[in-house]
């Protein structure tokens, strides 16, 4: 299982926090990541993940460039759209 | 109140009084000549019924830490405390806290700014508001302004 | 405690609580959206036994009441507080405190930053510090440096 | 009687906080005040007022320039050297 964490308004484009998936292959990447949400998700989702702003966290690592990404079983993948604190 | 040295970062989940927490920190720096502080409270407006914050526990603390360690090789500083909330807040609330302790007067200052800065559009929070009431309510997410980036650009220049 | 609105400006005989003049001025503001406060100490200093700090009553509270009312008409503040010792004092003892409450943090930053260059050098405070003890021990009267000057002079430039 | 404050070192100078001087003409300026002070309290202190940073208050306004002092019986004039507040 892949575990995949939505972050703010990514969570309501989702309709939830977090999904699961088994991973098809051994490793999945970037497009594989977008092609999965678009299938099992919805186009919404996809679409606003394609956005330059969103950036990516494997187990609690943000990636330099995303689309480097290279999930396996057991890993977590956070979805991270512009933050906004104080 | 004990404070962790020479940082003290958290993620609150309740309220805090930013009294007991401020005067903590003034009495945990006694040889500080100077604590500059800045609290960040939600803005009563009409419109606006409450605010969540939400957080991604894996990165934010850290990441709160990190912008804490910066200040603290940046500035020669005796203390730093950065303070964040998430949850529901109402109307008055605190959000933030920041203080920043220091032998001078500027190098306080400009840590608290600079963590705030950070705070504002560098962590990994994410905002929203409730704007309205009954069918017509809805949650409504914030982004930082372009000058919340443009005031964090700033500590980046030489 | 009880703050006077829009400033509190008060000239302190005696030793004050920061965390509680805090703690009211933060109650005090529930509507400001930031607060941003300084507190100057007496540094230990192993020379250093005590600080005096005299004034001249007829000028002193209202240079400093102007001081506060230039901040209000620069900024958009909610409120704005102001508090100076005189008196004899010891390490670790709050000289002065400052804070401001905005709707916008950077006025709130400035403000209290503005407020506290003025009280620095251009309020009718004078300073001196008993360094050494018994027949070496002497007072000497502190004066700005150039920085002070500097620092407070960067609000009028346009 | 006129009284003259000394704020800051210019008391350490003077010996004191303040004194009284019977006003010898109807009214004194700066140059008479200066000669008082060297005649009637000492050398030093009137050196030290000279110094430019030193301003004038009379009756607890400060005056622009320090040389149009005129005072009278009953007025109360305050030598103020530099500050330092903070």
């Amino acid at each position: 299982m892949i575990r995949i964490v939505y972050l703010g308004m990514l969570a309501d484009l989702a309709g939830r926090g977090e999904s699961e998936f088994g991973a098809t292959t051994e490793e999945i990447d970037w497009a594989d990541l977008l092609a999965l949400l678009e299938s099992h998700m919805n186009r919404h989702l996809a679409d606003a993940i394609r956005a330059d702003t969103v950036k990516v966290a494997l187990n609690g690592k943000v990636l330099l460039d995303r689309e480097d990404l290279s999930a396996k079983h057991g890993d977590e993948i956070a979805l991270l759209p512009p933050v906004s604190g104080g | 109140m004990k404070l962790s040295a020479p940082a003290d970062v958290r993620i609150l989940e309740n309220g805090f009084s930013v009294g007991e927490a401020l005067a903590a920190f003034n009495a945990g720096h006694p040889v500080s000549g100077g604590i500059a502080s800045f609290v960040g409270k939600v803005r009563p407006d009409g419109e606006v019924k409450a605010l969540e914050l939400t957080h991604y526990a894996p990165l934010t603390l850290p990441g709160m830490e990190d912008i804490a360690g910066r200040a603290l090789e940046r500035w020669q500083l005796d203390g730093i405390l950065a303070w964040h909330r998430i949850g529901t807040l109402t109307s008055g609330q605190p959000i933030v806290l920041v203080a920043a302790a220091a032998r001078h007067r500027r190098a306080a200052f400009d840590a608290t700014d600079f963590v705030m800065d950070h705070l504002k559009s560098a962590a990994w929070f994410w905002k929203r508001e409730r704007r309205g009431s009954g069918p017509n309510g809805g949650w409504h997410w914030i982004t930082p302004h372009d000058a919340d980036y443009a005031a964090r650009n700033r500590w980046d220049s030489p």
